[in-house]
Parts: C-alpha cells; structure tokens; sequence
C-alpha cells in the first residue's frame, strides 16, 4: 500500500484551438495549472467561477478530452502516472464520472439497457440481475425499466446516473456541476448522497461553483481562478476566517451570507 | 408484374451485375437461321396500334392491311382491294375488295369493316386526315363506295395508308389489342421497350419469311449499341452515327424525300401583318434574283458530303425520286460566280466593301430560322451561310422553337424538312390557296399559274394526267423560275442491317427516318 | 478541418488556406465567364474537315459532329450554365428574402402564408414542379430560368425565417423594443445584420442548384436554346455519340460541369464557414 | 410523462390534421398546376401532331382539339377535370390514349422497382459510410468518404448515368444498354436475373446520386452524437470502439437518417426521371418527360398529384419511423421544428 | 410614482395555464424590492410583464396610473436586465453600439460611470468581454434610457460571488442616485435578505388559479 493520495493532480494545463468567425484562429487555455489530490474517503471540492474550465478537469482525468485538446501536467493514480490513454482505460472501473443532467443518459435506449450495459462494461457477471439489483436499490422498480430518460423525474434520472456510474465500485468518483439550478434542497440531498459515497471509502472529487454549498460536505475545498489552482482549504478555516489566500477571501467575503462586500485585495 | 417477384428482386440485387454479363451475348452465336428478326427502327406509337387514329401511316400497319399498297417504285399496286374506280366528276371512289381476307379473329373482312374504318378515321382527331371524306358507304359485301366533299386525287393516299380495322372488334382497348387482316398478329408491347408481333399464318397474301419480329424502341444511341452486340438484326441510326462498317452489319443507306429546304418569304416587307399579328414580308428574299442565286450558289453536294456525312442526296426539288417528279426542273448549282452576275445585274453591288451587297439602302442580309433541336438543319444552316458569304449575302442562322418560327416565317426565311408520298404536300407547300394554313407555303408564295396546275392535278381523275399538272407546276416554280425555295438536300435514311438479311428492293423513303422501312417487311429474308 | 486532426501535424492558418481557396475560387468562375464569352464564336465555328476528332494538341476536348471544337464548347456552354444559375439563384434568393422578411414583420398571419407556400412548394418532387413550369412557359432560356428560380426559393426561406424569427425573439431585441425602437428598426438595425451574412452564403449555395438542375431540364429538352448550348444540352447530343466511342463528347463536359459545380459550392461553403466556423462539416 | 393511454387521442387528431393538410394541399398543387398548363403558350395540338404536320390539314386539328376538349373555356375544363378527379378519375392521358390512372399505375410500377432499389442502396451504403466517417473524424477514411459524397453532390445525375451506361454497357458490355426487359423476349419468360440486370444500372445511377445526403447528415449525426453527454458519460463508464458506436451512437443516428431517407421520395423521383431517360427505362419518370414534352396535360396533372402524395407519404412514414426509434419526438410535428 | 401590478393574470395560450395567477404589488422610487421563488414559477414571466414586454391577460400594471409602454423614440420607463447578459447583447455589434441603442449621444457614452462600462470595452464585441463585464454594460444600457424602475431578473445568478457584489454596487449607486426603484428577482434568498430593503415570496403572492 503506498502513501501517495489515491489521485494526485499536479500543474495539468489544457488548450486547445478554437475558430470564431472570419476563422480567426485563437488557442484557447482552458486550464493554465490545476494541482489537486483527493483520497479514499475524502470529498474534495472544486469550486470556482462558471466557465472556469473546471469540467475539462473531470474529462481530463478520466481521458476524454476532444482530440484537438492538448494537454500537460501528470496524474497519478495510486501513485502511479497514468497518460491519458491509461486513465481512458480505467474510466468505467477505478475512475468514474457522476454527471447529473438527464442529457447524459441516452436519449433513446430505455433506462434498464443503459444500466445493464454500465453493468456489462463494469464486467459484472449475470448483468441483469446486478442492474435490476442496483435500481431496485436506488428505489426504481421494474415500472421504469422500459421507460426513456424523458419520462423519469430529475431525483430518478439521478439515481440512474449514479446507480450507472456506480456499477464498476470505482475507487475515486469525480461529480462535474450536480446543482445548478436545484432548489436548495435538491442541492442538499444530492450533496449528502455524495458524501455516502465518498464516506464508503471512496475519493469523491465534486466539482461545483457553489462554495457555501460545498463547505457543508466537503473535506477539503481547492480554489481554481482562470483556470489555475490559487488555494486549499479546509472548510473550518473559512468560518474561523483562517483564510490565507487573499481570493479565497474574497470569495467567502462576497457571498451575500459573510458580509456581501470586496475585500479590497480582491 | 407479380408483387412478390419484386421483393424477391431486391433481396438478389447483389447479383444484378453478374447476371447482367451473361445476358448481353449476342444471339448472332446460336446457330441456325433465326426465325426471328429484330429491329431497332425507333417508331414506337405511344397511343397504340390504331389505324383510324394514325397507326400505319408511316409504313405498313403490320396487323391490319389496307385496300392498296406501294410497291418500290412507288406505283399503286392492289392489296385488300381487287379494284378501284373514281367517277368521272372525281366525288366517289368506288372500291371492290377480295373476298378471301379474314381478320385474325376468324371474321371476314368485309365492305362494311372498310365503310366503317374511313368512317370512324374521317371523325377520330388522331393524325391520320380524312376529313375530305363526306360518307363511305358498302354497296355490297365487296364493294364500297368512297364519296368525297371535293374531288381529290391524292385520295388514293388514304386507301394506301389506312388499315382496315374490323367493326365488331373495333373498342376503346383496340389500340393495345389491334385485330387486322396484316401479315403480322399483335403479341406483346412493353410500352416504351418493345414491340412483339407474330406472322399470320392464315394471311392472304405472301406470308413474311420470319415467326416473330420485334421491335425495339431504344433511342438512336442505344440502337447501334445493340446492333453492334448482335442483338438487333436492323438499327436505324443518324448519318452522324453511321462512321464505318461493323463487323457482320452491312450500312444500308436508302434514298428518300425526306428533304431539306429553305423557304423564302414572297412578299415584300410593307408593313403588313396577319390576322394574328404575323410580320409579313421580307425586301430581300421578295426579290427573285436574290432567291434565284442562292439557288446557284450553294454547293449542295458539299453540304451532303460535310452535315450529313455523305449520306443523302442533292435536292433539285420537293419530290425528287417520286413518280411526279420533273426532273427538267432541276439547274446547275455550286455557281457563285453565276450567283454573283446576277446578283449584279439586279443591282445588288456591295457599295461600301463590308463584304455585304446592297440595293437602295436594302442590305443583302437574312435570319436562316431552324427549330433548335435539330443538330441537321443547324449544321445545314451554319453551312448554307457559310456558302453565301462569297457571294455577298449575309445570312445569320438562329435556332428558335416551332411557336417563334410560326409567327416569323412569313417574314424570315425559314429552314424547313419535308417529304411525302402524298402529292398533296406538294399542293399545299406552293398553292396560295394554302398560304399561311397550319406551316404550309409558309412563304405565302402566289403564282397563278402555278394555283392553275396544282388544282388541275387534285382534280385530276386519271394519274397520268395528275402526274402531268404535277410536272408542269414544278417547272415554274422550280429553281429556275421562281425560285420559291431552295431545297437543299435529301437525307439518306440510313440502317445497319445484318449481312444476312435481304431487304429486298426499298422504296424511296418519305421523312420519317425509321418505320417506313418496314414497308416491305413481308417480303425480308434471310440469305445465310 | 485543422481542429480535428492532431495538431502535431503542422499545417496552414485555416482561415489563410479558407482565404486562398476563395480567392483561387472566385478567379475559376470569373475565368469561365471570360473565356466563355470569347469562345461563343468558336464554338459555333463549324469545320466540316474535322469532324469527330478525339482531343488532340489541337483541339485539347476534342471535336463534334461538324467539327465544332468542344472546349469551346464547353466554355460557353458553362458560361450560359453560369449566367442562368446565377440569375435564377438571385431571383429565388431575392424571393427568400423578402418572404422572410415579411413573414417575420408581417405578423402571425403573413407568416402562416409564407409557411404554407413553403410546404406547398416543398411537397412537390423538384423535378415535376420544374418540368411543369418549363412546360408552362413554354421552354426556351427565360422559362428555365423563371422554374428555376421559382423552386429554389423554399429552402432558403425556411432558413432565413427561421433567422430572422431567432433575432426577433432574441432578448436583444426585446431590449431594443423596450428602448422605444419600431419593429421596423429593430428589422433594419438587428435582423439585416444577421441575414446578410446567411442571405449570401444561402445565394451562392443555390448557384450549384440552380446550375444541375438547369442542366438536367436541358438534357430533358425541356431546357434553354439548343442553339446557344448550355452544358446540359452538350451531355444530352453526347449521349447519342456514346456508341460510338466519341466518349469525349460526354466525360470532358461532364467533368467540367462538376468541377464548376464544385468551386461554386466551395465558395458558399468556404463563406459559410467564414461566418460560422461551427457549421462546417469538415 | 406520457402514456399510451393520453398519446392515442392526440395521434387521433394530428392523423386528422394531417390528412386535412394533404387534401389542402392537393388542390392547391391540382389548381396551380392546371392554371399554370392552361396558359403555357405551347399549342398542344401542335405538340400531338408533331412531324405529321404535313398531312394533316385544320379540319383535322379541330377534330383533334375537339376530341381532347381543347375548345371549352378554361374553367369548364377544370372544374369538369376536377369534378372527374374527385370520383377518382384523372382523366385520359393523350400521348398514350388510355387512362391516366392506368398509365400511372403501369409506369409506377416498373420505376418502383427502380427506386426501391435504389434507396435501399443510398440508404444502406450512405448510412454505413456516414458513420464510418463520423467515427473516424478527421481522419482518412472520413477524408475520403466526405470528399467522395460532395463530388457526387455536384454531380449531374444524367451524366453518372452516361457514364455508368459508357463503361459497363458499351464499353465492357457487362450491362445491357436499354430498357427494363430483354430483346424479344415475351413476358412470361422474363425471369429474375433478367429483370435484376436491366434494373442494375439505373439502380445505382439513382443511388449514387442519393448517397451523398445520407452519408453527409449521417456523418454529421453521428459527430453530434459522439460530442453528446450521453455518450461521454458512456466514454468514462469505459465504453469505447465498436461498442460505443453500435450501443450509443448507431440508432441517435439512424432516426435523422430514416427521416431525410424517407423525405427525400421526392428527389429520388426527380432522380428516376433522369435515369430512366438516360438508361430508356419505361417508368414513371419516363413517362413524365414523355407527358411534359409532348404536351399530355392530364397526365401531367396525374403525376403532379400522384407524386404530391408519394412525397406526402414519404413524409408521414418518415415521421413514424423517426418516432419510433427516437421516444422524444413522438407527437411532435419535426417538419415544423426543423 | 408607484410601479403597481393589480390583480395581474397570464398565461402564454388559451390552452395552457395560467402562470402568474393575481398577482399584485408595488414598488416605490428608491426602494428595492425582491421577489424570492424556485425554479420554474413564473417569476421571470412576472419580471416581464411588469416590464411590459408582455401584457397581463386579467389586471393591469401601471406606472404613475399608465401601462409601462416604450413611446415612439422614447424608452419604457421600466426597464429589464435579466440573467443572461450576452443574449442581450447583439453579437454582431461593438458594445459603444449597443449602448447608443438608447439613443445616447457619443460624449454621454464617453461620459458614462467607467464602472459600468470603461472606455475599453466601448470597442469590443460581445465575445471579447466577461459575462460580468457584459452584465454591467446591460446596466449600462438599461440606466442610459433614464428608467423610473429597474426590473432585475437573476442578475448575478451566473456571475462569481466577486462580480456579484460589484454589480449589485452599481445598482445600489443608481438607486441612490437616481431614486429609482427595482424589483429584483432571485431564487438566491440569502442574497435577497442583503440587496432588497423587503422580500416578497412570489407564491404567497399567487392565488390559488380558479
């Protein structure tokens, strides 16, 4: 067993090339230097502006980024640097994604062949008791087997999403954006569902913008500004007003609940 | 076409191509002499097989016979009919037919089925007119009586023409399932593919030498293609095409009528219209020495060797090689020298040295009008100005469609195609009593003289005398004299037929390349 | 097309490469137009000495039936493609435009018009609405390009009223209209702005419509002026040479035709993709 | 969420809906089509009598106009021409002297075998190589394939078919070069292979042209597809390759393509006019030149409605097969959201 | 000088329902007055009705007794900002163009609060500038028409908790400055609770639909 964090992220800097009209070609830096570690039974959350470029890190990690992007920086997993064409490998087994939206189920398979499949990739034998097991978990009956993504209500499709992602018992589960526009306690019963997971000895890495809302269930919270990891935090250091970093508070400072004002080092 | 055959059609569709290769073998492989011909001649009659609404006036009906026939030199001959008589006043043609004709039905072919078939053609709006006809009536059992609204001597056309279709057997599906007295019994007909017939065994003349005969209705292209595989015996094909020999096809080359020649219009340009609105005139070609040089002028034989690739014939008139012909008639072309004199001497002199002559401020310059479509007159065009730039005339050929060539013809010259067995066209190109009627004498040429001959030859009772007013009419307004025209060339119709096939001696053909040549189908054999 | 590749592989700027494409483009069309111009009288020249003749250093495409020089030939016959496609292309882009136009300030029942006779015309195989018009004018240059044009305006239409109702609807618009700015401005100010730019890739995208199809009703004989060749009646008198063996008759036309076709498409395309890199589909 | 139960009545409605548009739109076609024949400035006359002009005198003409009841009025004509058609009777078709309906039915079925093959072929192959593209973006295949589609886009129909019709038919003899059965033969023993032999070429004249729509939106589906959540989130389950394409991507991009397969009846018939003029195959397409050039109004007018309703068709199963492979369109009208 | 909505019902068809049901409230000059609800409500339906870019089936908005209407050339004196602030933003024009939509003159833009727009941004397009820079040029825009009220619809909900704060510093100045009044629309309650002087819940506010 090493000591090294189940993943470490160290200076991954992604660009790629974009064309706006009159085909002016400009590179894009998407991520300029993301340093970021999480470990078995930790949840650390990622927090920064939207349209920071926080979810390319979630695709970055498990190795599908678009071909056009190009990529540096190392990853490790169990200590162990891992190119993207290894960690593409991985993705479904050790690494999984956990989206939210219904817009990453197939539109047009029924619910239950989209799970048994996640069950026949996660190379589980017997794969349609082990999905109808892991529905029937999550609450879903045999009535939503044979429905489309469209016809299941938000909590559903999202307990399908996580039943699927679930499926291979993966060791780190990155959660790209799961909130926005939840009402407040959607957002709250999605975050607690996070913490199970990572609370079942797993590495649970939640990228999000809402910082109050990942202070309530994170372990640690890493900062990303332009695309660059500028601080780490636990969050008791955010209500002790521990904060080093001069963003991190500004950050805390802005929101409308800590005084709602600019520090003026912002 | 049975449903399910298609379905299974598709599912094989993979092995289309393969099968294909096999089936293109020519047939010329299997021994034997064929009992059956084929014929790519083009022709197809898209509204059917019936005479009463213009099948068979090209040519033989193949299923029906009719009272008289043509023989190759074009004399009227007997066929259904035994005889036939006009009344001295020109009004009834009385017609005997034999007795011993049935329709393929087994019913006799009687005068009644003879009245009803002039009857019903005189009233069908197909493109056979017989609209002269004021009644025909059957005397008896074999004879029937013809009797026309006016005397009219080329009459005897419709008796050649008209297939005689059986009264009880004569309905609304009679097109696609012709019963006649012809040679040949209606098989099968794939619209717009072919045409299958059977010899008729129980017909009373000489019985055809072949079983079957098809004929296929491909284009020109298509045509020689398949007769260079050997799967047609007979293709008829445009001069253009016909480049040299093929192995075991002989180019058979036919004269014919089926001629080219320019109009000129007769009138001079005062100003004057139609009734519909038609220009009339043209101060150029209204001037008979300018008509008269470009008579001389032209190169006609060039004009064979170069547009129709050597396949036609000079044209001295509208009906060379026809019975009535006046070959007198005929002048010396290839003369610019003589064109130029008398353009001179009519004072057409080019003045300013643009090339171009000109009389009293008139220049010596004309539209050539030809339909757009035809790649023959278009070259004909093109040359014919070539031909008469030397000569100081300025011609500018314009390819328009027929709707524009109708409302300028009586005021352009107009390059225009005709040829028939039929006299009457003749009449109708040059008598005033026609001028401006439908395209025919569309340059409103009048001469009198002319009108008297032509009229004498219509009302004539007896052919002789027709054929003389015929001649005499020719003379004057023949390139000598007026001028009226300048025929240009016949074209040769021209096949490739297989070495082995004997068609016999061909009659003239009259326009219409193709189908005329099954005239005397009855009579091909096979020689090898 | 860059983009997608991995971009190890060194290659020229897209929008240089697009630029260059364009200008090399537009220099091929505006050469047929000259060229075609200047051959009108060669291709009518006939040399009855040469007929038929295979290409040679003489005649690069070869001779016709009356020793016509084909390239001639078809130089002018894609000049006469030319001119007709770009006519009826801008007449049925005009109609597009104003259709759209109305549909969109008109109100909901111009629009409801406009989107019928959309589908009404769209309902019908292009082929048969185009033989009927050419039918019904009676044939001859001016019906083909009339037919032409009346059959390709549906398309374009739909795509610029769907334009024009996007930037009406669009919150800038609204916030115009909250400015105190008319309809009328806000059609002048916001929506030209964004249908030009689709209104001319729309216009020359339909050039290579209107130029086949063009020469489709042609080779049907249902087409312009035999005696001033377009393309498609060269390929129509082709096909009866095909027999025999005068294949340069049909192939080297055919070919020019497509290469035509082609360089005008790219045109449209490489505009489009100027304007809107996204929906390119390399 | 939606029911079986709550779909049926709206089913109910927009299948009433829609055939209220194609009756709509019926005889908005049969009105502008007759007013647009009716003032062609072409005589049909003239058109029917064609070479025969020699012979035929005005009587004659008269008779002819008489007998296709040129003389009436126009309106008369068509509200007798109308009143005909709605008792299912299109009238007489002139160049072929027998019933338009039954020319119709004739021709139509000789150019269904045509172009049934040849959209199975354009749709089969323009799918297959669509997503081959797509899968492989950017890369040779795609490169080839993308640039194979648009020089068949910009290729003139007729001219494919000469071409085909140069080297297979003339050239390499591999092909007949006519017609939809052999020479001579009669009906009854025209077999199979006959048939399949003569339809070939056509077939894949017509299919080459309509391939390149389908291989282009197929290319572009499946490029959607690949760039969708779905199949991202499939991706990070380690689903890749073959298996991504068959289980994510193959039926998002089969219902597009069904959709423009089944829409494009009409192009593809416009397409069979040109085939069969070029390969002298007797169908309906033919059979449209023949009724155009020679000036055949009624028959024109069939085939106008006849191929309204084949679009229409077309359009309708289009829709239905869309919705059953894609859940979320059901009910929706695409045509209007497109 | 009151923006007043009486009894205000609407729904977008006669077969749908009705999404603001009865709906009324005031807003005073100088106050700001947010209007709390989830998702999905029908708050921003509300936000613009009350703007007047849609008109209330049953009831009647009104400021100073009139329907909040632009004039011919003269601008609503209720104007809206809402969440998306590229989408009201042409894309095809420079920012100084968009501003002048208001019908300001060239100096009057030069002279505008660099806060709301520096004299950098004026010559950029739409794509060039930051989603909170894009959102102050909107406020830019809607204070150049010289609005009696503010209707804000989710302002800040994309921006950074830093753009936020900015922005809604901007607003206060105006509303300072100016007294004009807003109505600020959120599902942020804790934000709300700092900006508004009174918070409104949009379904206290709805009646039960009939």
């Amino acid at each position: 067993m090493s000591t090294a964090p189940l993943l470490e992220i160290r200076s991954l800097a992604v660009s790629f090339t974009q064309y706006d009209r009159g085909l002016r070609r400009r590179t894009v830096t998407a991520l300029a230097g993301m340093d970021l570690t999480a470990d078995r039974g930790e949840l650390v959350a990622l927090v920064g502006a939207s349209g920071a470029g926080k979810s390319l890190l979630a695709h970055a990690v498990l190795g599908m980024l678009p071909p056009n992007a190009v990529e540096s920086g190392t990853v490790r997993f169990d200590g162990v640097v891992l190119d993207p064409a290894a960690r593409r490998d991985r993705a479904g087994r050790d690494l999984a994604l956990l989206p939210q939206s219904v817009t990453f189920l197939d539109p047009v398979t029924p619910v239950f062949r989209q799970v048994r499949r996640a069950a026949v990739l996660a190379g589980r034998s017997a794969p349609d008791a082990v999905a109808g097991a892991a529905l029937e978990h999550r609450g879903l009956g045999p009535e939503v087997h044979r429905r489309y993504p469209h016809q299941l209500s938000g909590g559903q499709v999202r307990r399908v999403l996580t039943a699927m992602a679930l499926m291979g018992d993966p060791a780190l589960v990155v959660a790209d954006e799961p909130t926005p526009g939840l009402p407040a306690e959607a957002v709250r019963a999605a975050l607690a569902d996070l913490r199970r997971i990572a609370d079942r000895h797993r590495a649970v890495v939640l990228i999000t913008h809402d910082l109050a809302a990942a202070l309530e269930v994170a372990d640690r919270v890493v900062i990303c500004r332009h695309g660059r990891t500028v601080d780490e935090a636990r969050p008791a250091d955010f209500h002790t007003d521990e904060l080093t970093h001069p963003y991190t508070r500004a950050l805390w400072h802005a929101l409308p609940g800590n005084g709602f004002r600019l520090t003026e080092d912002a | 076409m049975p449903g399910s055959a298609w379905w299974r059609a598709v599912a094989v569709a993979a092995v289309g191509v393969a099968v294909a290769s096999c089936s293109g073998e020519g047939r010329r492989a299997s021994a034997g002499t064929p009992t059956e011909l084929r014929l790519a001649i083009g022709g197809e009659s898209e509204e059917g097989y019936d005479p009463t609404l213009g099948w068979g006036r090209y040519g033989s009906p193949l299923f029906q016979s009719t009272l008289l026939t043509r023989d190759a030199d074009l004399q009227v001959v007997n066929d259904l009919a035994t005889r036939h008589e006009v009344s001295p006043d020109g009004l009834v043609w009385t017609v005997d037919i034999r007795t011993d004709a049935k329709f393929t039905d087994g019913e006799p072919v009687t005068a009644r089925d003879v009245a009803y078939t002039f009857t019903a053609a005189a009233k069908s709006g197909g493109s056979t007119d017989v609209t002269v006809l004021r009644e025909a009536v059957a005397v008896d059992d074999d004879t029937v009586e013809l009797r026309l609204t006016k005397p009219q001597s080329t009459f005897v056309n419709r008796l050649v023409s008209l297939g005689i279709v059986p009264e009880h057997a004569h309905g609304p599906d009679y097109a696609r399932k012709p019963v006649g007295s012809g040679p040949f019994v209606f098989e099968q007909w794939d619209e717009g593919q072919q045409l299958i017939v059977r010899r008729n065994d129980a017909y009373y003349g000489a019985k055809p030498a072949f079983e079957r005969v098809v004929f296929v209705f491909t284009g020109e292209d298509a045509s020689l293609a398949a007769a260079r595989s050997g799967q047609v015996d007979v293709a008829a094909l445009p001069p253009s095409l016909a480049t040299g020999e093929l192995p075991g096809l002989r180019l058979t080359r036919v004269e014919s009528v089926d001629n080219r020649g320019i109009a000129f219009p007769f009138e001079p340009d005062e100003g004057r219209r139609t009734a519909e609105g038609r220009p009339i005139g043209n101060d150029v070609t209204s001037d008979r020495a300018v008509r008269r040089a470009v008579n001389v002028a032209l190169d006609r034989q060039a004009l064979v060797d170069g547009v129709l690739n050597g396949y036609g014939r000079p044209a001295t008139g509208p009906v060379d090689g026809l019975p009535w012909n006046e070959p007198a008639a005929a002048i010396t072309d290839k003369d610019p020298e003589g064109a130029k004199r008398a353009l001179e001497a009519a004072g057409w002199v080019d003045a300013d040295g643009d090339g171009v002559r000109e009389r009293g401020g008139t220049e010596a310059e004309f539209p050539l009008l030809y339909p757009a479509g035809d790649s023959v007159r278009q070259g004909l065009a093109l040359a014919v100005a070539d031909m008469l730039k030397p000569i100081g005339i300025a011609v500018t050929p314009k390819g328009e469609s027929w709707d524009v060539i109708r409302t300028r013809m009586h005021a352009d010259p107009v390059l225009f195609g005709w040829g028939s067995h039929d006299a009457t066209e003749m009449f109708n190109l040059y008598s005033s009593a026609q001028a401006g009627v439908e395209l025919w004498n569309p340059a409103l040429y009048r001469n009198a003289v002319v009108d008297g001959e032509l009229d004498a030859a219509m009302a004539a009772v007896d052919p002789g005398r027709a054929g003389e007013h015929w001649k005499a009419a020719q003379r004057q307004f023949g390139p000598g004299a007026d001028a009226a025209w300048a025929w240009l060339v016949n074209l040769d119709h021209v096949y490739y037929a297989d070495a082995c096939l004997d068609l016999g001696r061909l009659q003239v053909e009259p326009h219409g390349h193709g189908w005329p040549i099954t005239q005397g189908i009855a009579g091909w054999k096979w020689t090898c | 097309m860059t983009a997608l590749v991995p971009p190890a592989v060194g290659r020229i700027d897209r929008r240089t490469r697009t630029l260059v494409l364009l200008g090399v483009s537009a220099a091929v069309v505006l050469g047929v137009l000259v060229a075609g111009s200047w051959a009108q009288d060669a291709a009518q020249t006939t040399s009855l000495g040469e007929r038929n003749s295979a290409p040679s250093a003489g005649h690069w495409f070869g001779t016709d039936w009356l020793g016509r020089d084909v390239l001639a030939r078809v130089l002018s016959g894609l000049r006469m493609s030319l001119v007709v496609g770009t006519t009826a292309a801008a007449i049925s882009a005009v109609v597009a435009l104003v259709l759209a136009c109305a549909a969109t300030v008109g109100g909901p029942k111009v629009d409801a018009v406009v989107g019928w006779l959309v589908d009404l015309f769209m309902a019908l195989p292009h082929l048969v609405l185009l033989l009927m018009l050419a039918f019904a004018l009676g044939g001859g240059t001016d019906a083909v390009i009339v037919a032409v044009a009346v059959t390709h305006w549906p398309h374009l239409t739909r795509v610029l009223r769907g334009q024009a109702k996007q930037v009406v609807n669009s919150d800038y618009a609204t916030v115009a209209v909250q400015l105190g700015r008319s309809r009328w401005w806000v059609a002048r100010e916001h929506v030209a702005g964004h249908l030009a730019g689709h209104f001319l890739v729309g216009l020359i995208l339909l050039f290579p419509h209107a130029i086949l199809h063009e020469a489709a009703l042609s080779f049907l004989g249902l087409g312009v002026d035999p005696a001033e060749p377009s393309t498609g009646i060269l390929l129509a008198e082709s096909m009866r040479f095909l027999s025999a063996g005068a294949w340069w008759l049909a192939v080297l036309p055919g070919l020019c035709l497509l290469l035509l076709v082609k360089v005008v498409d790219g045109i449209g395309e490489n505009l489009r993709s100027l304007l809107n890199p996204r929906s390119h589909h390399l | 969420m939606l029911t079986a139960g709550s779909a049926a009545r709206p089913v109910v409605a927009a299948v009433v809906a829609r055939t209220a548009r194609l009756v709509l739109l019926l005889t908005a076609v049969a009105v502008a089509s007759f007013v647009l024949m009716v003032n062609s400035p072409v005589d049909p006359v003239a058109a029917y009598v064609g070479a025969d002009v020699a012979s035929l005198g005005p009587a004659q003409r008269a008779l002819i106009a008489q007998r296709w009841g040129l003389d009436d009025p126009a309106h008369e004509r068509f509200l007798s021409w109308f009143g005909n058609l709605l008792g299912g009777d299109f009238g007489f078709s002139l160049t072929f002297n027998r019933p338009v309906l039954e020319v119709i039915g004739d021709k139509f079925l000789a150019s269904l075998a045509l172009m049934a093959l040849a959209w199975l072929l354009s749709g089969v192959l323009g799918f297959g190589l669509g997503l081959v593209a797509g899968v492989r973006r950017g890369w040779f295949a795609d490169r080839a394939i993308t640039w194979l589609s648009y020089a068949l886009a910009s290729a003139p129909t007729f001219w494919v078919g000469l071409l085909l019709l140069y080297v297979f038919a003339v050239s390499l003899n591999w092909a007949p070069v006519c017609c939809a059965v052999p020479i001579g033969v009669p009906a009854d023993e025209v077999g199979l292979g006959d048939r399949l032999a003569h339809l070939a070429l056509p077939a894949i004249t017509l299919s080459v042209v309509g391939i390149a729509p389908v291989v282009l939106h197929t290319r572009q589906a499946v490029v959607d597809a690949l760039a969708s959540d779905h199949v991202a989130f499939a991706r990070a389950q380690g689903e890749r390759g073959v298996g991504l394409v068959l289980h994510r991507v193959v039926r998002n991009a089969a219902a597009p393509a069904l959709l423009l397969q089944f829409g494009s009846l009409g192009e593809l018939f416009g397409g069979s006019v040109l085939a069969e003029q070029v390969f002298s195959y007797p169908g309906l397409g033919a059979a449209t030149t023949t009724a155009a050039l020679g000036q055949d109004v009624p028959l024109l007018l069939g085939i106008a409605l006849f191929t309204t309703v084949l679009v229409f068709a077309g359009n309708l199963v289009g829709d239905r097969v869309h919705a059953l492979l894609d859940p979320r369109s059901r009910l929706v009208d695409l045509r209007g959201t497109r | 000088m009151t923006l007043r909505a009486d009894d205000v019902w609407f729904r977008y068809s006669r077969k749908s329902p009705w999404v603001v049901a009865g709906v009324s409230l005031s807003v005073e000059p100088g106050e700001v007055v947010g209007l709390h609800g989830p998702s999905g409500a029908g708050k921003s339906t509300l936000g613009r009705v009350l703007s007047g870019s849609l008109h209330p089936h049953r009831g009647e908005v009104s400021v100073d007794g009139r329907p909040p209407r632009p004039g011919r050339g003269t601008a609503n004196p209720v104007q809206l900002v809402a969440q998306h602030a590229h989408l009201a933003l042409d894309p095809l024009w420079k920012v100084r163009r968009s501003l002048a939509e208001t019908g300001a003159a060239d100096s009057a833009l030069d002279a505008l609060d660099p806060a709301l727009a520096p004299p950098a941004l004026l010559d950029r397009f739409p794509h060039e500038i930051s989603g909170g820079e894009a959102q102050r040029v909107n406020l830019g825009r809607a204070l150049l028409a010289n609005p009696r009220f503010l209707v804000a619809d989710e302002v800040t909900a994309s921006l950074d908790p830093i753009s936020q704060v900015e922005l809604w510093g901007l607003i206060s100045a105006a509303v300072d400055a100016r007294g004009i009044g807003v109505l600020t629309i959120s599902h942020d309650r804790p934000l709300l609770d700092v900006v508004a002087h009174r918070v409104l819940d949009f379904r206290e506010l709805v009646r039960t639909p009939a």
